[in-house]
């Protein structure tokens, strides 16, 4: 026998658990970006915990938590450029937010209407997706549009640990892979698929390992730790950008809610566990850095909290006020122009 | 003991587990979790993990590998956790289950069951609210049954995982927890080739299945209190279609509306109407109407009751046929 | 030229690629080798490896890849090799291609075309000869085409490149090299939403439309030879459907038979047999026939001229609808 | 960065293609056996010369020849057990007949006639998949059904390396893998899926790393070393025997044929590719080896081919002679029992 193909997987952290570095900070990231990733983590927190309780009290509908992976949240959104192309799924609100989709749209799409995924910024960006993974092939044909176009971006996607099961992520990392598209792939491995742990969901150590199946690069990254993740995907969108070809990325985090409203974690998975993945917090632990280096106080952070809030009231006010949308408006968006065979119908639901 | 529709599902499984030992559930979320609406709500602690097994999500591998069990000789049940999600294992479904037994000039069959909630109104996300039985019943070698209360969906399913070939059994989500009745749990079986008559009448004949049972119950009622007497018939096996009830009432009433919420055009609805302008012409006095959902995509929530068939439209279909010369 | 139906194809590929270059193609085999039947033959070499992509075989990316290029202002043009294998993509067609312009209010929108050769007849081994066009017009936000000549091939094609939103153009197979006539290379397009008239007549309206042109044709001249005079509609664009040319045909003959080679239960037969038992049925004076592939799964080539609508099954129906009393 | 996995593959080869050993033949093959193969590998080119030509005269429609890879049906079918079962793609047809699929039922097949799947023996093996990649999840369902009824056999299923793109193939592999499924995926790698060269189909270097997104171990084997497919093969089942999980094995070996009878190589590879991968053709390899050892000489060879033509040719008549199938058979066959909805299409078909 001899070896004809081998592999690694290599796992990068920064800040230990105890928000304490493990190794030296990347030169790069000054001590003002880290105050602003903090304030995002905490915006995207505040802003969660704000649509669940919307959601209690039927101002909009299933909601999907994403405390416990803020830092993966905003990494992202600090790695990526204004005109890369970001497909997200439905756990990644923060980034989108933080890319521009307003709060208002945010709440429109989760409050059921079509008009919060209408983004008057990032206009290229897909909206949330809800069907797992099939929003993977989606960003190599963005990509390799751009390509094919000469246009230095990258489209980025995210999946879930699940997702990572499902045939159409292999077929578009494999795609990927034969284009050269670039592409940016980051698997959310927060550990569970609603009640199935991971252990469940697949064989494989990490999910970093499935690029090799297309040939591509890959590598895992603490997704608890904003510094890694924004280093990590950083790293990556670089490569891509240099034409080193699609890219995979792991950002190890967990789910500290419930899958979703709809959910209760509670029936299948144990307190311990939970509690213990609190202690890996994405925010306690780049408060508790930042506090020991005197760059964060309790004042900031209460001062931040309350601009938050003020800032989320006053978007949930505008929301609440705006008016229903149109009935017609379900057949008019379906074609460029509305085809002659749907007219009958598009007048029965104008006078709904 | 009265229960909901889900739970009716759940006896039937617990029973039918209890049976036949070769019969055993997968999907995703539905053994500790229970399913994301409870259907197998209990089985994994009564039956264990070799019985009820969770997988990954890969509609399109529980699909293939339900086929590999029941060419075995298992009796695999397995959940899709909503019908939306099925178009991924479209493939396996209607290439590989619906064809196995023909191929093989019946040296391997595919006794199988796919399980899965269909249709809207929950305010569920997008992608939750897919009525795919038209697509279905256009594809060779499976039947398609839909229950429409807790004692059909008790017997139907009982029958769809006993019979010898691949069964969708689609569970209407919106009646899942609509109403209770008692259910007794005795093992017995409902045909899989019969509509149901759900209530008898004179004057027009409404057909539809799932869901839709409930606004066209309601538009019965106040067609009754006008006076008017429909006839509601539940066709519940969509494939195997009966259309011998649907003809002998036709034939009584001579008018008839159909509803379903699947999209209008190339719905089921249009089987059944198709089938009436050929060999039911002679009975109808009045042209047939069909009320379903809108020739579009399923709307996010805030619109999906305009999307529905309203207990309104149906309404007016009536009259339209009622009134017709 | 005088060109089949399928050099058609190519020349209307060429055209639409020379005169729009966001236009490019993608699909197994489309490159080098030109197609499994030619379709893009001469075309990577004239055109180079940025604008004719092969892929691998996974046509869940070939066509989720497509929209994405779609959604960045490319003009994909995808070929799925046989439509048996578009099941895989349905997916990625239905869930989403349909959906994007209407999810995102028109911000993002999907102007691409999936090519796909469908139906039998030409001794092709399993899952070579499917008809989903019943299942594709059941879905939200796409088009269906299907062109019945070499001219029509070139100027539906070419106007399903140009529009703005997906459509399905299927190709039927047993007509790619059937026969050959003129076709101007002049870049013109064909409306994707009417009907065409093949043939006028006075006495029966036979709706059809792909392969069984040429079966419908047949007994088209039979029945002249008898005295009887047929119109034939070919229905070209199954989404968006053209009901009034079919209503003013059924208005002048009264007489209706309905053929396709997909399995007849929830065939797109059924619908347009649907809209004439209900806005039609004054001008109906005899029963809507169908006739269909059988309900069963398209067999191995032995049999499938068996399977296939033969012109024998349609006179029988002509016959049933023309003697009615 | 630390390095959380990593990964191998190797590489199995026992004769090279001058036919020399590069190591030691296994103990276990006896000269008996090896002349076996011989024949077996001799026997699948004579058959598949004759399909071609009854293609050729209309006798039969579309065949996939298996010229070139006799190693792997011979290999394959020699390592397994009578009661495991196999589910092949198309381009298996030496290991069906070797496992006991007639020659009759084998033409009835590629005549278009579906009494030719209904094998009288190896009444488990699935019949031949023409769409691609779709078999392998039926083989985790038979393992399945198999581990779950504590039966020690396995399950094998081929695919080509085009197939390998495709997401049944990993949805397979993964599920699997999480199942402790007892099933052997078998990737034929003959560089080609029709017109499509293996770099253009995938950017990972082997097929077999491809099972490493799975977290199922894979190795690759010469596939036209029938020594080595055998090896490769039969450690594959042990293993996964003795429960050790799934497992997938790369055959690499060359399609030296056109893809059907109904392609024409020459469009898109060179003369001088395939006349290179001649000298890798495995059946010379073996007849070299042997002819050196004495263990064959030109008069076995001769009488072979000719008895071999022999058998051939009466299966063929006999084949020709059947009855064409009743048309009523297509709905007949369809349920357990006939559906009455069927009954009057029925009737219509009878009467054909
Ligand atoms: C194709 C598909 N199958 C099933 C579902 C139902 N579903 C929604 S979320 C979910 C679990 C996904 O888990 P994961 O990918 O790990 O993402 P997470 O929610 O943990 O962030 C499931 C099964 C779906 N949305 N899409
Ligand atoms: C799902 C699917 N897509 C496309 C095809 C058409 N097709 C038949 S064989 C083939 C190439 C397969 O190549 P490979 O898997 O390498 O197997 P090989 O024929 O080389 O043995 C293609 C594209 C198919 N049969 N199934
Ligand atoms: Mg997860
Ligand atoms: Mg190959």
């Amino acid at each position: 026998m001899k070896t004809v193909a081998s592999f690694k997987i290599q796992y990068t952290q920064f800040l230990d658990q105890e928000g304490k570095e493990v190794q030296p900070l990347p030169a790069e990231i000054t001590d003002t970006q880290l105050a602003e990733y903090y304030r995002d983590m905490v915006f995207c927190r505040v802003f969660d915990k704000k649509a669940v309780a919307l959601q209690r009290t039927g101002r909009i509908s299933t909601y999907a938590p994403l405390i416990g992976q803020e830092a993966v949240d905003v990494g992202i959104a600090h790695a990526m450029k204004r005109d890369d192309v970001f497909l997200p799924y439905y756990r990644n609100t923060g980034t989108q937010i933080l890319r521009g989709v307003s709060l208002i749209e945010t709440l429109l799409y989760f409050g059921g209407d079509e008009r919060g995924t209408a983004f008057k910024e990032t206009r290229q960006d897909f909206p949330t997706q809800i069907n797992l993974s099939t929003q993977t092939p989606h960003a190599v044909g963005v990509a390799m549009a751009m390509k094919l176009q000469g246009e230095p971006h990258v489209a980025v996607t995210t999946v879930g640990d699940g997702a990572c099961s499902k045939g159409d992520f292999y077929e578009a990392m494999n795609l990927a892979g034969v284009w050269g598209a670039p592409v940016l792939f980051v698997a959310m491995n927060n550990q569970w698929a609603i009640s199935v742990p991971y252990e469940s969901q697949t064989a494989a150590k990490t999910l970093a390992q499935k690029a090799i199946a297309a040939g591509i690069g890959s590598e895992q990254v603490d997704g608890n730790d904003v510094v890694a993740v924004y280093d990590g995907v950083g790293r990556a969108l670089a490569l891509i950008r240099e034409g080193k070809g699609p890219y995979l990325i792991e950002l190890k985090t967990y789910r500290l809610g419930d899958h979703t409203t709809a959910d209760n974690a509670s029936r299948y998975r144990s307190d311990k566990e939970v509690s213990e993945a609190w202690k890996r917090d994405p925010i306690a632990r780049l408060r508790t850095y930042l506090s020991a280096r005197s760059l964060w106080t309790k004042d900031q952070e209460e001062k931040l909290l309350t601009e938050m809030n003020q800032r989320i009231e006053a978007a949930v006010e505008q929301y609440l006020a705006i008016e229903a949308p149109r009935a017609a408006g379900m057949v008019e968006h379906l074609f460029a122009e509305l085809p002659p065979d749907l007219e009958a119908q598009r007048k029965i639901l104008d006078g709904m | 003991m009265s229960v909901t529709l889900v739970q009716a599902v759940t006896m039937a499984l617990a029973r039918a587990m209890e049976q036949d030992d070769r019969v055993l559930l997968l999907g995703q979320d539905i053994g500790v979790n229970g399913g994301v609406f409870r259907a197998t709500d209990g089985l994994f602690k009564k039956f264990g993990d070799r019985r009820v097994l969770d997988t990954p999500i890969s509609e399109s591998a529980i699909i293939g590998s339900s086929i590999g069990m029941a060419a075995q000789g298992l009796r695999p049940v397995a959940e899709i956790q909503f019908m939306g999600f099925l178009y991924a294992g479209l493939d396996q479904l209607l290439s590989h289950a619906g064809r196995l037994r023909s191929r093989t000039r019946g040296r391997l069959s595919c006794p199988m069951v796919i399980r899965t909630p269909f249709g809207g109104g929950i305010r569920a996300p997008e992608h939750h609210a897919d009525s795919l039985e038209s697509i279905l019943a256009h594809s060779p070698g499976i039947r398609v049954v839909i229950p429409s209360s807790p004692s059909r969906a008790y017997g139907l399913l009982l029958s769809a995982i006993q019979d010898p070939d691949p069964v969708v059994f689609m569970e209407p989500i919106r009646l899942y927890r609509g109403s209770k009745e008692p259910v007794n749990d005795d093992g017995g079986g409902l045909p899989l080739d019969t509509c149901f008559v759900l209530r008898e009448g004179r004057d027009v004949t409404l057909v539809t299945w799932g869901n839709c049972v409930i606004e066209v119950s309601e538009a019965a009622d106040q067609l009754e209190e006008e006076g008017i007497s429909a006839e509601i018939i539940d066709v519940a096996s969509i494939s195997r279609l009966d259309m011998d009830t649907i003809f002998g009432s036709v034939e009584r009433t001579g008018r008839c509306v159909i509803v379903h919420e699947a999209a209008l055009t190339a719905g089921f609805g249009a089987e059944i109407a198709a089938r009436l302008a050929d060999e039911g012409l002679l009975s109808l006095r009045a042209p047939v109407k069909r009320v379903g959902g809108f020739d579009t995509a399923y709307p996010l929530y805030r619109l999906e009751n305009h999307y529905l068939p309203t207990t309104h439209r149906i309404l007016e279909a009536c009259r339209a046929v009622l009134d017709f010369e």
